[in-house]
């Protein structure tokens, strides 16, 4: 089981004859997603390793029933990509690109809402759900299947705490990062409640950065809607302070957004978080176990 | 990107929002004839990132144009927080009657802009904010809208009761969303906007930070960048396409993506050491970027060891494993390299580097401790 | 009974301090509207023949609990004093504003729809229910309260057909100018449906022009959901034809939108039309002589 | 407001749409100045608000200079469909490869704009929409949104499949947009927009009509105006801020409201009578207005009687009263005027008109009746 992606998506590639999206469209075919069409303008026609490409997502989902696409166009093309396919109807949209401006992504989200689309990202590896499918450019060895959700800002750092799990027996059920940028289309909560409302997952690791409140907002979500368990990772307890956002930042934000904070506001919630992303899996036993016990 | 006052300055100005006359000088004499031209008192002003420039110092009032070009040799030999001040703004010294605050940022939480004003600007505004809440008017603004006319008046009869004072207020707020947006900011702030003698509303000193994605299209914000503000390694890191922040410990860390590289620098401090610097290398590295980050690491003289961490995903650990090839080739360092490289080709990685005979590891964990462990020992290479 | 105002509607009048605004909203508190509340920003503290001026619609709404508003601004401002009473709250705008570009209502509208908010104009006279509240500047001289509902794109033509209905005895419940506009808040159709849902009201008058394909639109509306009758008269058989709008115009419009067309169209939904607004009364006594029968 | 192609042209050029060469002239020699600065064969073709030049002979193509002032001359001195032409366009000549279609319009039923496309395009437009709808592709744009690049992209490869001809077209469509968006259009069209044998994509001719009701906020706009291709009684009418259209019936309409006008149109034809005009002196109306009415109508030489229909509401009957008498004692019409004032001050009206003696009536239907069997009767005042 997994959220978002599963053995019935069908994705559809926009850029796929560029550099990036050319590799990953194989990576994601190679791992067993249904890739089942790319868009690159003008190239309608054409194929990339049998993948049928069209001149437009319309035309793509027309032709191939595409449900989920993910874009690795350059930034300043990404967001009309985005538009793009919310209008053709496309319901899950992963964007890989990163560089996108703020402003762009808070004039867009509304329309996605309207649309009824979901969109993961921008600046993010994407999701993959072990043996159902791929969508982005988590590297497929390191996952293996089982009852662990994965959730995280991060791009390698995920990938290390997935490999961490892996190499310790825990499989998951999907592993989600969700973009690094301060303005990202599903946020941690939207993933823990999936997680939460997901038969395939038994626990869930976050994997948060210092910066914004994102973590703090989990924290709480996690105290009054999660019954499984989650454990977490925070990176940055040694990183320089980040540059201070005037006065205005200082008034609109909370805390500062430090490390520190967002261990406490996890801890507080009852989310143990480990000192590496190398002790999630213990702190998963103990969890995991406690739960088991509980359930007995 | 911050930008300096004097840039902020220009922006509000081409808005059409009035700030003082003035300009900016690199010399006393310069300071001088900007004072002359004038002609009455003036602001002599630090141009440095910093916060709290008054209370050190770096801010002082000129009565004549002598004073000013003392006061700004006075000045332009500062050290503020330890960066030097190689320009000041010298403006005409205004008659403040009533200082105002206005503010505008990005809001991560509700994902639209947020205007905040307050009728009590100044340096004491986050006090105000902390203490007296309801002296704070936040709008936030709806993105695909934009700000509407009514609503920058709403706010200005926050600040002014005087409807010719609250006209002037509603034109610089809608003119200040209008540079916010405009120069893709994740910040805009007008403190304080004053009303002089004459009732005329002016933005006394501005703040704007600008979100670098929007740089690509914004050719002359870009073209503000200060690279003499920065350490010229960061410099030469950004012209490297790399993300680099120099840190005073002795173990240099070379990591891809930024969540790593920070999770690395906390394990180093963890076991005992401390990390020399933030860097990424970003995502798909050619070996040209790790030989960059080498060439870096090794100009920094307190590093005493070299952590190599590479999670292979879009990075392939065979191109950063040339680049360390070609590195040493360049460089020779004196220092401990320690390497973990995993993930996407890391058998064709280890190829590569089977005939260097270097400190290797599997996990983050021992890589880390490896690269103290070696720091601590003094190295013959 | 009465759509969209009655005896309870609290007005505040956007623009009061002006020419217009300032005489209208006395017209309209002589009529015995509740006239609550007025606002023309910097005259906040003012009253105007006791209704007091506040700076804005929030503050108006705050302290006088306005739940409908009318606009007396000039055209470069009025599409401004939409959006403010929209946000504040307001449940019912009326703009009499003339000279509003097309471009910016199209903007509006989707905002006032998601706000929840009803638009009526602009360019229109605004509504008045006999009796119960008048909102805009139709002249209360000439209705009287009854059961005919009364819905026109026209401003003194309708004030004809009124004044025909009210000599020849025929009160009215609603008199509602919708606005000349090409682009409008609130459609004949809207009006026929508030009508049918009315009970006080027992047949609808439609008062159109040529132009468009609004009495087409609502022809249709008749046939299939009204089960009152509705009579119209529509102007402009003899009006020189209109300026051709390009290829474009006439790709885009089915029919040219003539005075026959309608006119053939309301026939055909069973909605007789008279040849001059002063035969309006002798077919309403047809049509409600006939529905009455039916009724037996 | 209808823009000349001339006019049109010039719009799109500046938003960067690729036009053929040219310029517009007066003059037959102006015009062969043209040709020769271009140096090789042109187009001259008439600027009338009119369709179907080419067909009536308005467009024609010129070999050189010579032919280009010459065939100037003749479409010069042409009337078409009752209009002089007064300036013609001469542009390079093009060779046509391919001809399209692209037309925005605020389409009223859905309130949005919507863009048609046609690889079809060409005189036989309308013929293509009637018998092959499927040749006509449509999109709604979302205003507030506006139209995004891949949408004017998937309609240019409705259009052509070569992919640089496709982004050409695409970029034409994005810019006519802005140009439509940006000055308040209530329609732009291109047609056609041809390939030409370079597989060049330009708009070969161009029409652009205004909302009237926008160009109070773009003046360059307002300022295309052409009063002279306006009858004159109507720029007069125009410049008193009335709406007026000259008929060719024998009854003078002065009426408040465009739809009363109409009505009151409708219904002196229904008593077999012929209205000489549409006259709408508006809402709130001055005595001034009244006055100006009054001089026009009474400077048709058609109209035989004037029926004056007033149904006052925010018009108050008394200053059109008043205006009536000071028109009287200004023009002292020959010819009867019939006089229906109802509504808010009928009697302040009725008192003011009272001394004049004038033909008055109760209802719309007798005031109509009235004016034609007065203007059916020979009169001496």
């Amino acid at each position: 089981m997994s959220i978002f992606i599963n053995c019935e998506t069908r994705v559809v590639v926009q850029g796929i004859t560029g550099r990036d999206g050319s590799f990953h469209a194989q990576q994601m075919k190679a791992y067993g997603a249904a890739v089942v069409a790319g868009v690159t303008p003008g190239k309608g026609g054409a194929d990339v390793a049998g993948i049928p490409v069209f001149n437009s997502v319309e035309e793509a989902v027309a032709a191939s029933g595409a449900d989920t696409s993910v874009i690795y166009v350059p930034p300043a093309f990404a967001v009309d990509a985005i538009y793009e396919a919310a209008d053709a109807g496309i319901a899950l949209i992963v964007c890989i690109t990163e560089g996108i401006p703020a402003n762009e992504m808070i004039k867009v989200l509304p329309h996605l809402h309207a649309a009824g689309a979901r969109l993961i990202g921008p600046n993010c590896p994407g999701l993959i759900s072990p043996g159902e499918s791929k969508v982005g450019i988590m590297p497929g060895a390191i996952v293996k299947p089982g009852p662990v959700g994965v959730v995280s800002r991060s791009g390698t750092l995920t990938y290390e705490a997935i490999w961490a799990l892996t190499r310790a027996g825990f499989g998951q059920s999907t592993c989600i990062g969700i973009g690094g940028d301060p303005v990202i289309g599903t946020s941690f909560i939207d993933c823990l409640e999936a997680f939460e409302n997901d038969p395939g997952t038994e626990a869930v690791v976050l994997i948060g950065e210092i910066g914004g409140a994102d973590e703090e907002a989990a924290a709480a979500f996690i105290r009054q809607h999660m019954s499984k368990p989650v454990v977490a990772f925070i990176a940055g307890q040694t990183a320089p302070p980040g540059k201070r956002m005037g006065h205005a930042g200082a008034i609109i934000q909370g805390g500062a957004g430090t490390a520190a904070d967002k261990i406490a506001a996890l801890y507080k919630a009852g989310a143990p978080v480990a000192g590496s992303p190398t002790e999630l899996p213990e702190l998963l036993r103990q969890v995991m176990g406690e739960r088991a016990m509980a359930a007995v | 990107m911050k930008l300096h006052e004097y840039q902020a300055r220009r922006l509000l100005a081409d808005a059409g929002i009035p700030v003082p006359e003035g300009d900016v000088a690199a010399t006393p004499a310069e300071a001088e004839a900007i004072a002359r031209r004038l002609g009455r008192p003036v602001m002599v002003k630090a141009q440095v990132h910093v916060g709290g420039r008054g209370k050190a110092g770096g801010v002082k009032c000129a009565e004549n144009p002598a004073a000013a070009k003392m006061l700004a040799r006075a000045i332009l030999a500062m050290e503020l927080k330890g960066l030097a001040v190689r320009r000041v703004l010298v403006t005409a010294a205004e008659q403040v009657v009533a200082e105002s605050y206005v503010g505008i940022i990005l809001d991560r939480a509700t994902k639209k802009p947020v205007i905040m004003v307050s009728p009590a600007g100044g340096v004491e505004i986050e006090e105000v904010a902390a203490k007296t809440p309801e002296q704070i008017h936040k709008l936030h603004v709806d993105p695909v809208v934009g700000l509407r006319p009514y609503q920058a008046r709403n706010l200005a009869y926050k600040l002014y009761r005087d409807p010719g004072q609250a006209r002037q207020a509603a034109d610089v707020i809608a003119k200040l969303y209008d540079v916010f947006w405009n120069a893709d900011a994740s910040l805009a702030e007008i403190n304080p906007l004053i009303a002089n003698a004459q009732g005329e509303v002016i933005a006394l000193d501005a703040k704007i930070d600008i979100d670098d994605n929007g740089l690509y299209r914004r050719p002359h914000i870009a073209a503000l960048r200060d690279l003499e503000a920065e350490a010229p390694t960061e410099a030469e890191a950004r012209a490297a396409d790399l993300s680099y922040v120099k840190l005073d410990g002795a173990i240099g860390c070379i990591v891809n993506g930024a969540g790593l590289a920070m999770a690395t620098m906390d394990l180093v401090k963890r076991y005992g050491g401390e990390p020399a610097n933030f860097l990424d290398i970003g995502g798909s590295s050619s070996p040209a970027k790790v030989v960059s980050a080498m060439k870096i690491i090794l100009s920094d003289p307190n590093v005493q060891s070299v952590l190599i961490n590479i999670f292979g995903g879009i990075t392939r650990c065979d191109d950063v494993a040339k680049g360390i090839v070609d590195a040493f080739e360049r460089f020779d360092p004196t220092v401990p390299v320690v390497i973990r490289l995993t993930g996407t080709n890391e058998r064709e990685a280890a190829a590569i580097l089977a005939t260097m005979d270097l400190p290797c590891a599997e996990t983050l964990d021992d890589a880390v401790k490896k690269a103290i462990a070696l720091a601590q020992t003094p190295v013959a290479v």
